[in-house]
């Protein structure tokens, strides 16, 4: 039997060179006379330890990193194919503090296995969900997902079970599953994780939905900025057609965004898929009803659809016996920016943000001090450092001005001009906005002006006055949440940082 | 005169049972479910601000103007976008909705040039309004920021300007473009701030797929999508509802004027036809009627080699009237007629019929309708008991299968063509049945099922197989057939159909079209739910035209398809009033309502009201009078409104029966070809300048309201009044209204109809009588008019018109979008533009056989006559069909065409005529002898 | 008469009764002509195809529309 | 009229079109086929794409517009998409924005006159945690600072 290493084809490990360092093993292994299999696992979604490299060995699984293709010699020499002592030795990943503290259930394949092997995804528990579900009927279905408390994890939180039962109730001679994969927001990477880690089960779920409701075709609308999860996804569902649980009675296809962050908005997603610009739709009607080309369609995140097989498998207790309050079950909290401990660390709801920020992120990367954290992507509001006590939890962050979103994480140091991060707010929407509705088209782009003329000094209460007033007019005047939120952070830096827009003082004389 | 304000619901309307019941700022209202929030307040006269929305296209949501607050629902919908709900309790206006709705504006004018004052728009203003309703005082945000105030102009159309930094990006445009008249010609191109209003691949309108239906223009509220015309002279200041003068779809207009200049013509919402749409000829092409070539004195000449001589009304009347009753005297009663013109109104025609038949005491009258469809009325009456089509426009929507023969309403039915391609677009199933791929077949959004692609002159062929596998596969709708129609007639039908002979394989070598393709198209029509035939002069002009009629109403009949809404067989109607002008008795064997002269009680009714005896025998069709008169017995003719000379067939033959007669006498709005001929012009006047009403290809009589005076002096009603009286027969009519009493009093389908019924009801579907007091939209519910529906046999007979090695080719003529018939009003308009002269459309293999180059000079020749004109080579023709159209005078498409014509009613074979093609390099003697001497004819005697 | 009637009336009875040939049998077929000739026919047309026949000029006339327009006269 | 790269041009585009012409919503997987096999979305390829896909040209140009994948002309020979978004601006990426700017003379969203070269702005990559993050020729890299940037701009200036 040959010897097994894993080295991570994930598009995070290989753009810190994790190709180079698989390369690298094999030709030292070559060199050695050792038969080495090196199987390109998913990350484990601790990007700070990329390139990770894990050998099998007869004390189990010994991780090393982060390792760089020029490490390689001086490990193998070190003994790295019997899990020899380095530096760099890890020792049981699993146990490592950031993975120990966490509850994987919908991460508990990642990293551990070969993403493309179905036998392996049998081994770990794969396909259990998908078998219970085939042995109920879509109504027991719909119920047990009901049952679970799982909300949808694209960031509006809507009850999963509850859309899925106004498609089973519609009629049609066809019906949709879309899995909105365009995920945009930045400080997020769990679903391109899961995709490129255990895109089956990702498969699954959606197989699930589509048993549950009556879909006979799914859609993964992947943003074209992942190509990594793009092929990984396109080989899971080739390789399940085969296996011959796909494909009867329900197919699903990849499709490819164009860079359009608002396509990540489900009904600006279904104009896409439709093949037309990817501009949002006023509800009523909802996609359950009325969704893709006029079906009754699911629109569910990955992470949604990617829960949906644990809840089958071990049933709707095991998984809301998690959470904290309305929010139930598992999330998978994404640590990025300025942060020691960067990735997914999946965890029921209630830590705190300190806990996440300071213990568990580890604070800055840079050894500064924390100053702002952004959460919920672009549109999330900056938080403070005197706001860090808030529970990670849907009803908690809405109550202090923000949104936890898609759960990212995003830490600054104290270099951060929050003035700015306002204006990026601002810019960003003007990129991205879809141009439909007037706040967002127009507005996006005066914010960017009066910011700028705040921090030039011109009228700075006066403008700061017009600010809050084309904030609220975008808010509330907006189409969808593009428009609608990122007045959040740009509230949120002039709330709780007023002093990087000239001076803590420049709002009173406004008053 | 005041100026008529529409009503802007903001959403559409909705049909539905159920009533739901709301508060909306402390008042009830009850609406029907699925009526936006928006629509129901404006159902109060609560009119909440808005921007992007209006009652023409579906909710879109963007403005964010029409914001309000839903008490136990979250923020601040859109009124627009939210549908009612039971109990449901709004305000539309509150302190967080103004200041919302301000900070919008705000927005809005931060991006929009400040300069109402010199605007085009200004007083037509939209934004310029909700600025004024939301309050706005001020644009905090400066202008100093990005905008698109420096955005060019696109003049490029002639109608309309597009001033792009106007543009406050709704997409009514694009949304209208595409839900109202279904061409898709524009989008928005890029995003965000970016976001602007783009023709076809950012483009110049005149080059995007644009075909100028004016839809952009109407839906726009902003100056962005202006009338040039307005721009030039300003605002209207008054307006009348009329109804436009080109096509059989009659939509209605709002004539928006200054005095009695007309500044331009808008699709009025509540048309019945139209529902608020229009075509790049009615809404933009009436500059005719102010054009200089415009004849307003009347004018003699003793001979037609003579310049004219300008004179007055009187000696022009009398001149005519001397004539007329010469020549009676001399080569007898019959030796006269007239021609009455589809162009004209109800009134006008009748009393044209009227003078034929009373004052020159002969039954020699016909219409233009002979040439177009005259098989309509022998088919339809003689199967179903009524000469006309069955349905109303409306109807379309609730059709399932659309089959769509011999005719191409893109170009030729616009309007309603868009109606047709909602229909699609929403799923309905598409037949189309002829030789060439028009647009229909494959168009954005829309494709047919099949097209059988027959070879010219093969209907019969088609249509029978199409019976044959309908009946042979016990497709027919039994219970219909055995309760609806003649049952001895069915059976011997149905024998005949099921022969072997007439199966679609047994036909395929005649027809050309693949017998798989047939057998489902004939599947499809029989079992996809409600079917509509729509047919045009494809059908008709053929020497089968009735024949093929027919065939088309059996299908019908078999297949359970009259009598309901969503079905029915319906004649898609060339000009305006080609309907009521065979209505009024313009045939020379029947009176008003389609009743034959030989009918002892109709024409002693007739010889009674008018005083005078009738004759019980037909008279002289039209190809007839021509015959006559070239050999020698028909020597004067009264031709109203119509160019014989350019429409009709085989033009040396009509040229000769012209040359032959002693008294031409035309009225019309200019010297026409026919004038050539002629030795009295009298001047007509347009449909802006007359009273009266049209019927449409859907029997809509609707009103025809006079916008300015007459040019001339007179309408066309006053001087065929006038040229009665000088003949002796009197005629006292003080208004056309007083002719229309009379043609309801004679007349049973019009029994109930009267100008201040008309304009009561907006319009009336004949028959409307004590039956139906209100009109009748859809035909033959319970039972057909004639009894029992009657099963023709339809044998198919081959044209005589065949190809062989001196013309291998066969010619087939159609219309195109924006030109009409002649020509005679478009071609004096910009609308040439877009059609400047006639061409050939040859598939490119038989070009390439020919040596022939896309764009150049091509000769075109048959056994009748020669022309030349450019090719155009495309596969939309057949290798072995050719095609063009005749709008233009200098090609004269008429010169090629055959006397052949269809059995029944001698309607002209102009669908089938085969013809050599052949290089050329440029027009042929004949035309430029032609030209030469219209222009010799057309002189007119300088005043002294 | 001239050739130009020879050339149009003839072909036009003829083709009426084409059609009402292929309705039924030849009695009908004689009666349906007649009467659609009847129907739609100016007097004059008809006096001009029974001169043509009765001068024996019309050779293209086919049986039934022969009997027809004798029928009418 | 047909010089030989326009007619290996067109036969792709006709390939392309016949693999996607009946797939529902084919637009925008054609598009970005289109563009994979001709660098772009020529304005000559819209008016045929639209006419195989049954929709007008206006459509095709505004979803065209629309996307920021899709371009109309040909892109640089080399391509450097810089993340700028906010995570990885937590790390550093407008000092890497910079450097890269300096050693190029282009600010980010330019084009070098030989067209050798183009930096581009894109919002994230999903390297949230390795930042500042890049695609160059479409490979990611991460961490792009310190040794790492100074070897791609050692590179890029070969």
């Amino acid at each position: 039997m040959s010897l097994r290493v894993f080295v991570p084809g994930d598009m995070a490990a290989v753009a810190v060179g994790a190709d180079r360092v698989a390369t690298a093993l094999a030709t030292a292994a070559r060199a050695a006379g050792i038969d080495l299999e090196v199987v390109r696992n998913g990350s484990r979604g601790l990007f700070t330890l990329e390139t990770l490299v894990e050998v099998d060995t007869p004390q189990g699984r010994i991780g090393y990193g982060p390792v760089d293709a020029a490490d390689v010699p001086g490990l193998v020499a070190a003994g790295l194919f019997e899990g020899g002592p380095h530096p760099l030795r890890l020792g049981d990943v699993a146990a490592l503090p950031f993975f120990a503290r966490q509850t994987r259930l919908t991460f508990a394949r990642a990293g551990l296995t070969d993403p493309l092997s179905l036998p392996d995804y049998r081994t770990h528990g794969g396909l259990k969900g998908l078998e219970a579900a085939l042995a109920l009927t879509p109504a027991e279905v719909v119920a047990r997902v009901k049952a679970s408390g799982l909300r949808g994890r694209g960031g509006a939180g809507f009850p999963t079970g509850i859309k899925w039962e106004t498609v089973l109730a519609a009629a049609g001679p066809h019906k949709y599953i879309v899995c909105n994969a365009d995920e945009g927001d930045s400080g997020t990477f769990a679903d391109r994780l899961l995709m490129e880690a255990d895109p089956f089960l990702l498969v699954e779920g959606m197989a699930i939905a589509a048993h549950a409701v009556g879909a006979d075709q799914g859609y993964v609308y992947i943003r074209s900025e992942y190509p990594f999860a793009i092929a990984q996804m396109q080989a899971a569902i080739d390789l399940a057609r085969a296996d011959g649980w796909l494909g009867r009675g329900f197919d699903m296809e990849v499709r490819v965004g164009a860079g359009a962050y608002v396509c990540g908005e489900e009904t600006a997603l279904l104009e896409s898929l439709e093949g037309r610009r990817g501009q949002v739709r006023a509800k009523p009607p909802l996609p359950a009803h009325r969704g893709l080309f006029g079906r009754p369609t699911v629109i569910n995140n990955v992470l949604s659809l990617a829960a949906v097989p644990f809840i089958l498998a071990e049933g709707a207790d095991a998984y809301q016996d998690y959470g904290f309050g309305r929010s139930r079950g598992t999330m998978p909290i994404q640590l990025a920016g300025d942060v020691v401990n960067g990735g997914v660390f999946e965890a029921p709801f209630g830590l705190t943000l300190g806990e996440l920020v300071d213990d568990i992120a580890g604070g800055c990367a840079s050894g500064r001090p924390v100053r702002a954290v952004q959460v919920g992507g672009p549109l999330g509001a900056y938080f403070p450092r005197r706001l860090f006590d808030t529970p990670f939890d849907y009803e908690a962050f809405t109550a202090r001005g923000g949104l936890i979103g898609h759960g990212g994480v995003v830490v600054f140091n104290d270099t951060v001009d929050l003035a700015q991060q306002a204006r990026f707010a601002m810019e960003f929407c003007a990129a991205e906005s879809c141009g439909k509705c007037t706040p967002c088209r127009i507005g996006s782009t005066r914010g960017v002006e009066v910011i700028d003329r705040i921090v030039a000094g011109e009228a700075r209460a006066a403008n700061i006055a017009v600010l809050e007033d084309l904030c609220d007019t975008m808010k509330l005047g907006s189409l969808c949440a593009l428009g609608g939120f990122t007045p959040y952070p740009v509230m949120s830096a002039l709330d709780h940082f007023l002093e990087d827009f000239g001076g803590a003082d420049v709002r009173r004389a406004a008053e | 005169m005041s100026f008529i304000q529409e009503t802007d619901y903001g959403t559409p309307a909705v049909l539905a049972d159920k009533t739901v019941t709301l508060t909306i700022d402390g008042v009830q209202v009850s609406v029907p479910e699925g009526t936006s929030v928006m629509r129901a307040a404006k159902e109060l006269g609560t009119t909440i601000p808005k921007l992007c929305a209006t009652d023409s296209v579906a909710a879109f949501g963007s403005c964010r103007l029409c914001l309000v607050e839903i008490e136990g629902r979250a923020g601040t919908p859109a009124s627009c976008t939210t549908p009612v709900a039971e109990g449901m309790v709004v305000a539309t206006q509150t302190p967080k909705l103004a200041k919302l709705r301000k900070g919008v504006m705000e927005l809005y004018i931060s991006d929009h040039p400040l300069d109402c004052l010199t605007c085009a728009a200004n007083g037509d203003c939209e934004l310029q309004d909700m600025a004024g309703a939301v309050g706005l005082r001020e644009v905090r945000y400066g202008y100093e920021g990005a905008n698109h105030l420096t955005a060019e102009k696109d003049a490029s159309n002639p109608y309309f300007t597009y001033d792009a930094s106007k543009c406050i990006v709704c997409s009514r445009c694009v949304r209208a473009c595409e839900e109202v008249q279904g061409t898709f010609a524009l989008t928005i191109s890029g995003r965000g701030f970016e976001s602007r209003v783009s023709p076809g691949q950012s483009e110049a309108f005149m080059t995007s797929e644009c075909v100028s239906c004016g839809a952009c223009v109407q839906a726009c509220p902003t100056a962005t999508l202006t009338e040039t015309r307005v721009i030039e002279i300003g605002q209207p200041e008054h307006s009348a509802i009329t109804t436009c003068a080109y096509c059989g779809v009659g939509c209605t207009f709002k004539a928006e004027m200054r005095g009695e200049e007309l500044v331009r013509m808008v699709p009025w919402k509540d048309g019945k036809a139209n529902r608020g749409h229009s075509c790049v000829k009615g809404r933009f092409a009436w500059g005719y009627a102010t054009h200089r070539e415009r004849v307003t004195e009347p004018m003699i000449r003793s001979s037609i080699d003579e310049p004219w001589k300008v004179v007055s009304w009187d000696e022009a009347i009398a001149h005519t009237a001397s004539e007329f009753r010469r020549i009676q005297a001399r080569y007898g009663r019959d030796s006269i007629g007239g021609i009455t013109s589809s162009r004209c109104t109800n009134e006008e025609t009748y009393l044209v019929q009227k003078l034929v038949r009373a004052a020159f005491g002969n039954h020699n009258v016909d219409t233009c309708a002979r040439v177009c469809h005259s098989p309509t009325g022998y088919g339809l009456k003689t199967t179903f008991g009524t000469s006309a089509g069955t349905q109303d426009f409306d109807s379309v929507a609730h059709t399932d299968v659309m089959v769509v023969i011999g005719a191409n309403p893109t170009d030729a039915h616009p309007v309603f063509a868009s109606r047709m391609k909602k229909r699609l677009r929403e799923g309905a199933r598409l037949i189309v049945i002829d030789p060439r791929r028009i647009d229909l077949v494959r168009s954005t959004h829309v494709e047919a099922d099949h097209h059988l692609a027959l070879r010219p002159g093969t209907n019969v062929a088609v249509l029978t197989a199409m019976a044959h596998v309908i009946v042979t596969e016990g497709l027919v709708d039994e219970t219909y057939v055995r309760e609806r129609c003649d049952l001895q007639a069915y059976a011997h039908w149905a024998e005949f159909v099921a022969l072997p002979q007439h199966s679609p394989e047994a036909t395929e070598a005649v027809t050309g079209v693949p017998a798989a393709e047939l057998r489902a198209a004939a599947r499809l029509y029989a079992t996809g739910g409600n079917g509509a035939i729509y047919y045009g002069l494809g059908v008709t002009e053929h020497s089968q035209g009735s024949t093929t009629v027919m065939a088309i109403a059996n299908l019908a009949m078999a297949t359970g398809n009259i009598g309901r809404p969503g079905v029915g067989v319906n004649p898609l109607r060339g000009q305006n009033n080609v309907q009521g002008a065979c209505d009024m008795g313009s045939f020379p064997h029947e009176f008003s309502g389609y009743r034959h002269v030989s009918e002892d009680e109709t024409r002693h009714l007739f010889e009674q009201a008018w005083g005078v005896a009738l004759g019980a025998e037909p008279g002289l069709r039209i190809p007839n009078m021509l015959d006559e008169a070239v050999a020698g017995a028909f020597k004067g003719i009264y031709i109203q409104g119509e160019d014989i000379l350019q429409s009709d067939p085989n033009t040396k033959h009509v040229a000769a029966g012209l040359a032959a007669m002693e008294c031409v006498v035309v009225q019309d709005l200019f010297l026409n070809e026919t004038a050539n001929y002629a030795h009295v012009f009298l001047p007509g006047s347009t449909f802006l300048e007359k009273v009266g009403t049209f019927t449409n290809a859907e029997r809509r009589i609707q009103r025809v309201r006079r916008v300015m005076r007459p040019r001339n002096g007179y309408a066309d009603w006053e001087i065929t009044q006038r040229l009665s009286n000088a003949l002796g027969y009197p005629m006292d009519y003080a208004h056309p209204s007083q002719i229309m009493d009379e043609i309801a009093r004679l007349t049973p389908t019009f029994a109930g109809v009267s100008f201040d019924k008309l304009d009561a009801l907006g319009s009336i579907q004949w028959p409307c009588n004590d039956a139906a007091p209100e009109g009748t939209p859809v035909m033959h519910i319970d039972h057909f008019v004639r009894g029992k529906g009657q099963f023709i046999l339809t044998e198919y007979v081959p044209t005589e018109e065949k190809v062989g090695p001196r013309y291998p080719l066969l010619l087939t003529t159609g219309r195109i979008l924006s030109q009409y018939n002649v020509g005679a009003q478009t071609r004096r308009t910009e609308n040439s533009r877009w059609h400047e002269e006639d061409v050939l459309e040859i598939h490119p293999h038989d070009a390439e056989e020919r040596g022939v180059r896309d764009g150049e000079w091509v000769r075109l020749k048959s056994r009748s006559g020669e022309t030349a004109l450019r090719a155009k080579t495309t596969d939309r023709v057949a290798p072995g069909v050719v095609y063009t159209t005749f709008h233009h005078p200098l090609t004269q498409a008429n010169v090629i065409t055959t006397d052949y014509s269809d059995w029944a009613t001698n309607c002209p074979e102009y669908k089938v005529t085969a013809v050599q093609v052949s290089r050329g390099n440029g027009p042929v003697e004949w035309q430029v002898e032609y030209s030469a001497q219209a222009r010799k004819s057309r002189r007119i005697e300088a005043a002294e | 008469m001239s050739a130009v009637h020879a050339t149009s009336v003839v072909p036009m009875a003829n083709q009426i009764a084409t059609f009402f040939v292929s309705q039924g049998d030849h009695a009908a077929a004689v009666a349906g002509t007649a009467d659609h000739i009847k129907a739609f026919w100016a007097p004059v047309m008809r006096r001009e195809l029974l001169a043509l026949v009765d001068a024996g000029m019309a050779d293209g006339l086919s049986d039934v529309a022969r009997e027809a327009i004798l029928r009418l006269r | 009229m047909t010089h030989p790269p326009d007619r290996a041009a067109d036969d792709a585009l006709d390939t392309l079109i016949a693999r996607h012409q009946n797939r529902p919503g084919a637009l925008l997987p054609l598009l970005h086929d289109v563009q994979h096999a001709l660098g772009c979305v020529p304005a000559d390829a819209v008016p045929r794409i639209a006419a195989a896909l049954n929709l007008s040209r206006a459509e095709v140009h505004g979803v065209v517009t629309f996307y920021a994948d899709f371009r109309t002309t040909p892109p640089a020979r080399r391509v450097v998409k810089l993340c700028l978004a906010e995570a990885c601006q937590a790390r550093g990426c407008h000092a890497t924005a910079a450097r890269l700017s300096a050693a190029t003379g282009l600010a980010v969203g330019e084009t070098s006159a030989d067209n050798a070269l183009s930096l581009e702005p894109i919002y994230c990559l999903g390297l949230c945690a390795s930042g500042p993050a890049a695609l160059v020729d479409d490979a990611p890299v991460a961490r792009l600072e310190g040794p790492r940037l100074d070897a791609l701009i050692a590179e890029l200036s070969r």
